[in-house]
């Protein structure tokens, strides 16, 4: 039994502690100190995340180095880990990201510079603030490789700890007095939305167990389980099943999050330091998604099938309705969430319209959005450091001084609006056409989005970075090595997964397909398709659909 | 030689990465290197092209594939190219054409900071284009498209200081997109339909699919060429595009991008054969914007919008053309690449006017320049000639061949499209003739810039007037070599069928009558701006010329219909999701807390009270119990 | 022996009285303790004032440890298991569960008498340290007496041997194999605490009433046990719960008395509802919880602590006897009634406890909100339920201690600062105390990977396995409202800015150091492996029939 | 006369008691009324031990009573120590902790 996957996990865990625990001080050189080790960590996690996507084999068995543990036998609970093909590369992005983090939060848990008279600054803000990333680190990477449904909803639930706290405790720099109040009610509000989702989940859990321990399998194994589904050896039967799908979904669907349980969102991520939020949209809302598409389909497919057109429904109202706020919002990060939740409704209408085109989109969308968010959300944080101030209003001509951070911001945004050459449009044209294939109807009018998308997007950037300089924009610095070294790497991969997907489709596709077998559900085949011999390219690869069938 | 194909498009890209990521080094000589690339493009075509007339007509398809982009099951997207003979005079006019606009710009924005940046964009936009029209799938040619797009964005808004080109450049993407909306459904049709969408696979298909499938996509793809070749009705972004730099304006917004929709039209021709309702709209599309640019056309006193509307309507032609099916596909091209060399001429020696006026646009502030700028005047005036169908010219040519096409389409259906042709060839007379006057003729109505300089008229340095020789060349002679023989149409046959149609009229009657409108709106415009001075302050005007300088109110309809509700919607969501939804949760979390204010009351710290409810449990607990065994 | 045996001595004969057969070996735990509370009452006379305190606090520890070693040895020896049996003539049941909660209850003593010794947190008083108990409980509160007393550098050490004795009698009452046992050890264990609650050193006045409060009330609600083991005694005839059980069943041999006595049912029901209140009441289940703020509020807070902690160990042990030794043939009788308590009970604590402002009044709508959940697992009924509510006692019982012995430490100069706004900005005093009291209060909220989230998941999971899935969907509900109040205490004090001269963090001594050590060990401990004693509890839900 | 009858009386007594809990305010009544709680239980232990014949409910009685006399000690060392703090035995006075 290999421990890879633990050890993957186990890293940034105890670099959590380790940090924690390295010595307080107020001198920048024990600061200094602290996110070196953190990064450190964070880097060696990344190697480990890269090392299991990299041993994973496409073709091999569903779940892959696999590793268990008993922990609570008296409710079948077991530490199970192991990798599928989409977990290994949501795995792979949340390493990825987390040390792009916490270099573009380098600053962000520095002590204020002069300490009103008597106020008590924690001594051990940087450490907690890297520490506390760390944690999350740890416990999101859990959550993709738990092959246990108890495992998976424990870290499920207890990131939102660590998130809470990131949330509540580090802001940016650019609210008023008003700004501690407003963060405490964002993560107060983040963590209750969350935790109602949770607890609603619980009852399902418990729900699930109770339901597989009277039919002999008191387990919360997910293969066991959804083996027994799948062969009838579990049959949870159609009401129980409905009402488990949707206490699953619900704690998903808030996660994610899916309009209309989306409202806390645009709280958090304003509120949150810009590394904050990309890790609550990039990484943590991730889970929610990741899980929908394992648990959900694979535990309830027939309420899965039964409940799919109205969570399209609802994905598509989020996919226009976060656009739409997107492009009504003043203030710069606020903008970026509602665009986040724009996307959510893409990824969630990816999984629900049940086509491998829809899923294996999704899921590529989950990275990608991770990696283009980061990128638009960590520049637009630079840049909202700089002026002190997140209104969109106050910005104006910035290209004309600082042309670089102007630059790759317009590529976020454009990555954003999904343009072809960069990432997010090949996963977004995937849920498109998955989408339509099976709800032709549903498809057109998320079309709709990339319209609206655009819009956002360029509204942002025209606002913000062209026109006349304004007076407060002048002498603004450009980015800095840092900060180019955190944009630098989320721009190449931006561009190079927009053009070379490949490696990612491969590891994803399988897993995939395995999941739509579980809901037994098959591509709708095409009316009229091609003949084989147009579907061979001149140079012998596959190129067209015809011979796949 | 197959393996040439992806340099077509990897030497720009290759200038286009190394200007924006290479900084300050290539400041000073980033220029050179840019339009080296563009020529290297170019050189790359030409080898292509003179490989392809070595072969066999029918064999003159090359393709190469490079590696999968997007595998997914059924869904197979490959970068992979194919070169035929219509690909090949794409490539021929982008890159040729691009070269001499890249030759351009090394003088015309020769003192601009950001000069090295505007270089990278244009390879990028070569690139992008490049890309578009020698991609083998339609997913490939969607990422060509929407590069052009971005490109195109990108250089519109190249002065970004300057907020209405910056507004111009996001207009003019954000309406690209709705156009690239048409394009995407089309593609997933289909996927859904064919299971595939690379071309061959597509067309070889396409006999089997239901007729009404057919017309869905042919509608889909004429929207998205609707958006990019800016036809009715998602024309509005096209006179606003004018805010961007001259040389972009000839390359991107006469000569090449915004001819991508009429390539895609005529490329999925073997769709549109199979769906005659697509066809009807498409030709519809073509007719009234032919005449609707034309209109505007008149009305502009900015140089650059008359010459954009004239645009409009010279590619309402091309796609009409293109409407017809195979009678006029090979025409469409024809005049397309024709309107290249004229159109980019023209425009080429707007910016050289421009240039030599202090970037004035307004021609009722110029008048009487053909003596100051001889170059200038000539080619643009070759250029002018061409464009309204001067007999030999290269307009003449292949724009008789399109109303020729339109006749041909016969019955009432050839007859109005015939004279809208017609109509439309008169109308471009008389507003060229316009703007010529305007520009060259009459006394000097020059006005000092907004710092008070007078202007003092020059001609421009050889870097910019060279490539508008070039370009007066094509202007006069393409039309002439392409129709020499047919040779053009006997090149594109292969690719794009070709059939005679059934005109009622003979093809001399139709050049005659086409010589004859063309004389008539050349004499009208002479007649109103030739013979008097010209108003340096327009005057009032008549209704209709008050609707065309307002571009025929489109803005004010899209303003209306679109932006205004949709903001409406914007700010009432917002109202909504903090009132309605977290209100709503809020809302929830307040009644919460009410009760429980309302409740604690019950706590009153009276010891008797908490007897009494004890007691009050006990009786209830007492009651239930032994109502439970009743029940 | 069984009561025929008393009555056959009762019948005149001349047959002496036989000695009744005291198992003193396995009734060691209770005795270890009451010995040890004996003890500390004669130290209480004899020794000299300087040196009570020491003696009183070692004697406590050794017996406790004893007890706990007892405990160990009945378990090791199978009591709990194999040979679980009634001793002392019947009157006390040796089996799984009274070992488990006798273990529980005596570890949270020791943890409890830990922070009782704490001496550094207040001032000196006559050059003495002083602890959190009155120096003198007889002296008017602000009178000369008192000033004199504390002048004195008096200390209460008689709150060590008092605790003993409700030490003692919390073993007894989960072990209660008959009513009148029961009964007993209710008011053995009571009436100690009720003194214990008046003795707090500052704000004598709200210690006194809750003293007065918690004893009116709690006899009250001992009136209602005992008419209800009088009624129970009408029917069956017999106060044992086995027997009960037998007669309720119909496999009693029926004298004539008792078939007249089981026609009117009646009788068992109100016997079995005033019995059912009487429990309640300890437990703090909603209506009988409203003593429990105020109590809970104006004790001195260790014994707060204890009491929150021990009392409902004991409380739901008799309870869990009560119902599934006596009245298991009565489930559809007695279900009914406590879904409706279990329901009002989560919702009330909860909903109540959004709008508190101190923190000890928010602890104990908390530990009212606590008594729902533990009552969704009495209520399945089955043996999950009876192994997941021991685990949440366990759990519950040790994050109560740690929270409350972490409220000893925040003070102001008028001594703890229980009011929540003086709370602010804690988390940047002293981000430790911070960081366990919120860790404390994420247990409570039931986050994973604190004993809180296992012990819920036990309940519930027993409950809907059991049958009550609209229980654990209220009690899912209601948790997340608990969460609000939960969590509004950790943003006030890590998110909100502290309040210029706001109460300051005492550096505590070992003593309560250790105690709040415990509580953070035990939380994280049964969250993070609670196998062991899940298994634990698992194995010990066998009760003496 | 018919045990049932002592029965009727102890219910009488016990509702009294609590009635009497619930309406009086002196410390020291409402005490008494608790204990006449207790003796009403203790009556009802008494008949039920003469009906079924057996003597547990006497013994019960007894206990009882002891009960009762260490409530009595504890209990009124709380009321006298509240007694000499407030000079009032009202039990409404005790009134500062509430909501």
């Amino acid at each position: 039994m290999s421990v890879l996957l633990t050890a993957t996990c186990a890293v940034p865990a105890v670099g959590a502690v380790v940090t924690a625990a390295l010595p307080a001080g107020s001198t920048e050189a024990r600061r200094r100190n602290t996110k070196i080790v953190a990064t450190v960590f964070s880097v060696a996690t990344l190697a480990l995340a890269g090392a299991v996507a990299a041993r994973f084999d496409p073709d091999g068995a569903r779940y892959q180095l696999t590793e268990s543990y008993s922990w609570i036998r008296s409710f079948g609970i077991t530490f199970a880990l192991g990798v599928d093909g989409i977990g290994a590369v949501l795995a792979l992005l949340t390493a990825v990201l987390v040390p792009v983090v916490l270099l573009a939060s380098w600053h962000d848990a520095d002590p204020a510079v002069a300490p009103p008279e008597g106020s008590f600054e924690n001594r051990r803000r940087t450490q907690a603030f890297f520490a506390l990333v760390l944690a999350v680190e740890a416990m999101v990477i859990v959550s993709f490789y738990a092959t246990d449904v108890f495992l998976f909803y424990v870290f499920f639930e207890a990131m939102l700890i660590p998130m809470y706290f990131l949330i509540g405790g580090f802001g940016d720099r650019a609210g008023g007095p008003e700004s501690a109040r407003q963060r405490s009610y964002a993560a107060v509000k983040f963590l209750l939305y969350n935790l109602l989702g949770g607890l609603v989940m619980l009852a399902a859990v418990i729900g699930l167990y109770v339901i597989a321990q009277d039919q002999g399998l008191g387990t919360f194994d997910l293969q066991t389980l959804t083996a027994a589904v799948a062969d009838g050896r579990l049959q949870i039967g159609g009401t129980a099943e409905k009402a488990l799908f949707l206490g699953f979904f619900f704690a998903f669907a808030v996660k994610a999050p899916l309009w209309p349980l989306h409202t806390w969102l645009p709280n958090a991520m304003g509120e949150a330091t810009a590394g904050t939020a990309v890790l609550i949209t990039a990484v943590v809302d991730k889970v929610g998604t990741f899980a929908m598409l394992r648990f959900c389909l694979g535990l309830f497919p027939d309420a899965s099938k039964t409940f799919a057109p109205a969570i399209l429904v609802l994905s598509l109202i989020g996919i226009v309705y976060g656009a739409l706020l997107a492009i009504g919002q003043k203030d710069i990060k606020r903008l970026v969430a509602y665009a986040s939740i724009s996307h959510f409704g893409f990824i969630i209408m990816g999984i629900f319209a049940m086509t491998s085109q829809g899923q294996s989109g999704a899921t590529l969308y989950m990275v990608n959005h991770g990696i283009s968010t980061a990128a638009w959300m960590l520049v637009a944080g630079f840049l909202i450091s700089r002026r002190g101030s997140r209104l969109i209003a106050d910005y104006g001509g910035v290209q004309k001084v600082a042309p670089v951070l102007a630059g790759t911001f317009l590529i976020g945004g454009l990555a954003t609006l999904s343009l072809p050459g960069l990432a997010p449009f090949v996963s977004e044209f995937l849920v498109l056409v998955g989408t339509f294939s099976r709800y032709p109807a549903v498809g057109i009018v998320a079309t709709f989005g990339i319209v609206l998308a655009a819009l956002y997007a360029l509204l942002l950037y025209q606002r913000t970075m062209t026109g006349p300089v304004k007076e407060e924009v002048r002498g603004m610095p450009d980015l800095k090595v840092r900060e180019l070294a955190v944009v630098a790497p989320l721009v190449a991969l931006t561009v190079l997964l927009g053009v070379y997907p490949k490696p990612l489709t491969d590891l994803v596709n399988p897993s995939v397909n395995a999941t739509l077998s579980q809901v037994h559900q098959t591509d709708p085949t095409p009316a009229h398709p091609v003949s084989a011999d147009h579907g061979t390219a001149q140079d012998g690869t596959a190129r067209s659909g015809g011979e796949h069938k | 030689m197959n393996s040439l194909i992806p340099l077509l498009v990897a030497a720009p890209l290759a200038g286009a990465v190394l200007l924006l990521l290479g900084g300050r080094a290539f400041d000073r000589l980033g220029h050179w290197l840019a339009t080296a690339l563009a020529a290297l493009s170019f050189g790359f075509g030409l080898a292509l092209f003179s490989d392809m007339l070595g072969r066999d007509a029918e064999d003159r398809t090359l393709t190469q594939h490079l590696f999968s982009w997007i595998p997914v099951n059924g869904f197979q997207a490959d970068i992979s190219f194919q070169l035929d003979q219509l690909s090949m005079t794409f490539v021929l006019l982008i890159t040729g054409v691009g070269t001499l606009i890249h030759l351009y710009s090394v003088g015309y924005m020769a003192h601009d900071e950001r000069r090295r940046r505007f270089f990278a964009y244009l390879n990028l936009f070569l690139a992008a284009m490049l890309l578009l029209v020698v991609a083998d799938n339609y997913l490939l040619l969607y990422f060509g498209w929407e590069g052009v797009g971005l490109a195109s964005y990108l250089l519109i808004g190249f002065w970004q200081h300057k907020p209405s080109a910056a507004t111009a450049a996001k207009k003019a993407f954000i309406v690209n997109r709705v156009g690239d909306m048409g394009l995407s459904i089309a593609i997933m049709l289909m996927f859904v339909e064919f299971g595939s969408f690379a071309f061959e696979p597509v067309f070889g298909a396409a006999g089997s699919a239901s007729e009404g499938k057919l017309t869905a996509i042919g509608l889909m793809l004429l929207l998205a060429a609707c958006g990019k070749s800016a036809q009715v009705p998602l024309q509005s972004w096209l006179g606003d595009a004018m805010e961007g730099p001259t040389p972009v304006s000839a390359l991107i917004h006469a000569a090449t991008m915004v001819t991508a929709g009429v390539y895609l039209i005529t490329r999925s021709g073997a769709i549109f054969n199979l769906a005659p309702d697509a066809q009807t709209a498409v030709v519809v599309v073509g007719a009234v914007t032919l005449l609707f640019g034309a209109i505007v056309g008149c009305a502009k006193d900015d140089i650059k919008k008359a010459l954009a509307g004239s645009t409009m309507s010279q590619i309402g032609f091309m796609i009409l053309a293109a409407g017809l099916g195979p009678i006029g596909y090979a025409f469409a091209i024809m005049h397309l690449v024709t309107h290249g060399f004229f159109k980019a001429g023209l425009f080429l020696g707007a910016g050289s006017v421009m240039h030599g006026m202090n970037d004035e646009v307004n021609m009722r502030h110029y008048g009487g320049l053909r003596k100051y700028m001889p170059v200038t005047f000539v080619t643009f005036g070759l250029g002018y000639l061409a464009i309204i169908g001067f007999p030999g010219l290269s307009g003449f040519f292949s724009k008789d061949k399109i109303i020729e096409a339109a006749f041909a389409k016969g019955g009432t259906e050839g007859w109005i499209l015939g004279l809208c042709t017609l109509v439309g060839a008169a109308v471009t007379a008389f507003y060229m003739t316009r703007v010529m006057i305007l520009t060259f003729f009459g006394e000097k109505r020059w006005q000092p810039d907004a710092e008070g300089h007078d202007p003092h008229p020059h001609e421009s340095p050889k870097t910019m007037t060279v490539p508008m020789i070039v370009l007066a060349f094509g202007s006069v002679f393409a039309g002439g070599l392409f129709a020499f023989h047919e040779s053009f149409l006997t090149w594109l046959e292969p690719v794009t069928g070709h059939e005679e149609g059934n005109s009622p009229l003979t093809p001399l009657v139709v050049t005659l009558l086409t010589t004859a409108c063309m004389l008539a709106g050349v004499a009208l415009s002479y007649l109103m701006y030739g013979r008097s001075a010209v108003p340096v302050v327009p005057p009032y005007g008549s209704p209709l010329t008050r609707a065309a300088r307002r571009d025929l109110l489109q803005d004010d309809f899209n303003h209306a219909v679109l932006v205004r509700p949709g903001s409406a919607l914007a700010a009432a969501l917002v109202y909504f999701d903090s009132r309605g939804l977290d209100g709503f949760v809020n809302g929830l979390a307040a009644t919460i807390g009410g009760v429980s204010s309302r409740l604690r009351r019950i706590q009153n710290g009276y010891v008797r009270t908490y007897a009494l409810s004890m007691f009050g449990g006990t009786l209830v607990l007492v009651a239930t119990t032994l109502l439970m065994r009743s029940v | 022996m069984s009561s025929t045996g008393w009555l056959a001595a009762a019948g005149g004969s001349t047959q002496s009285i036989p000695a009744p057969h005291i198992e003193y070996g396995q009734l060691s735990p209770m005795l270890v303790v009451f010995g040890a509370a004996v003890v500390g009452i004669l130290l209480e006379a004899f020794l000299p004032r300087r040196l009570r305190h020491w003696a009183q606090v070692v004697t406590a520890l050794v017996g406790l440890a004893g007890a706990f070693v007892a405990v160990l040895v009945l378990a090791v020896q199978g009591y709990g298991t194999t040979k679980v049996g009634a001793i002392a003539m019947g009157a006390v049941a040796l089996d799984g569960p009274t070992l488990f909660l006798q273990g529980v209850i005596l570890l949270v003593a020791v943890v409890a008498v830990l922070t009782y010794a704490e001496r550094r947190l207040e001032p000196k008083a006559g050059g003495e340290p002083a602890d959190a108990f009155a120096a003198q409980a007889s002296a008017t509160p602000g009178g000369e007496q008192e000033r004199s007393a504390i002048r004195a550098g008096f200390t209460t050490s008689e709150v060590f041997p008092l605790t003993m004795f409700a030490v003692g009698g919390m073993l007894l009452f989960p072990a209660a194999n008959d009513l009148l046992t029961m009964f007993v050890a209710l008011e053995v264990f009571s009436l100690p605490l009720y003194l214990l609650c008046a003795l707090a050193r500052r704000r004598r006045l709200l210690s006194q009433e809750a003293a007065v409060k918690y004893f009116l009330l709690g006899a009250f609600a001992s009136a209602f046990f005992l008419f209800g083991t009088a009624l129970l005694y009408g029917y069956a005839g017999t106060v044992r719960l086995g027997e009960v059980a037998e007669v309720i069943s119909g496999n009693a041999l029926l004298t004539p008395a008792l078939v007249s006595s089981t026609q009117n049912d009646a009788l068992l029901l109100v016997g079995l509802a005033m019995l059912t209140v009487g429990l309640l009441f300890k437990v703090g289940a909603v209506p009988f919880h409203s003593w429990t703020p105020d109590v809970y509020q104006g004790a001195p807070t260790p014994v707060t602590g204890f009491m929150a902690a021990a009392t409902k160990v004991a409380a739901f042990g008799a309870v869990l006897r009560l119902f599934y030794v006596a009245f298991p043939a009565l489930r559809l009788d007695w279900r009914p009634v406590l879904w409706g308590v279990a329901i009002l009970t989560m919702v009330v604590g909860a909903v109540l406890a959004v709008t508190q402002q101190d923190v000890k009044r928010l602890l104990a709508y908390s530990s009212i909100a606590h008594a729902g959940f533990i009552l969704t697992g009495v209520i399945a009924s089955n043996r999950q339920g009876v192994g997941s509510v021991l685990f949440y006692l366990l759990a519950y019982s040790f994050v109560t201690l740690g929270a409350f012995a972490v409220v000893t430490l925040v003070r102001d100069s008028k001594g703890e600062a229980t009011h929540l706004s003086s709370w602010a900005g804690l988390g940047r005093r002293s981000p430790l105390v911070a960081a366990v009291f919120a860790l404390f209060l994420l247990a409570f909220a039931g986050i994973p990977l604190t004993s809180g989230f296992t012990g819920k998941f036990a309940v519930f999971q027993a409950a809907a396995a059991g049958g009550a899935t609209p229980l654990v969907i209220v009690g899912v509900l209601s948790s997340a409202v608990a969460a609000f109040f939960y969590i509004r205490v950790i943003v006030l004090m890590f998110f909100s800015d502290p309040q210029p001269g706001g109460p300051t963090v005492a550096v505590p001594s070992a003593f309560t150091a250790t105690a709040i050590g415990i509580g953070v060990l035990v939380t994280i401990g049964l969250g993070l492996l609670p196998q062991y004693f899940l298994d634990l509890a698992s194995k010990a839900v066998f009760f003496v029939g | 006369m018919n045990p049932v009858n002592y029965l009727y009386l102890s219910a009488l007594l016990f509702t009294i008691g609590a009635s009497g809990v619930l309406i009086r305010r002196n410390a020291i009544v409402l005490f008494m009324c608790v204990e006449l709680m207790l003796n009403a239980s203790n009556l009802a232990l008494v008949t039920f031990s003469r009906m079924h014949g057996n003597l547990d409910g006497q013994i019960i009685a007894f206990f009882t009573m002891v009960v009762a006399a260490a409530e009595v000690v504890v209990g009124l060392a709380i009321i006298v120590s509240i007694f000499r703090t407030r000079h009032s035995a009202s039990v409404d006075d005790s009134n500062l902790m509430k909501l």
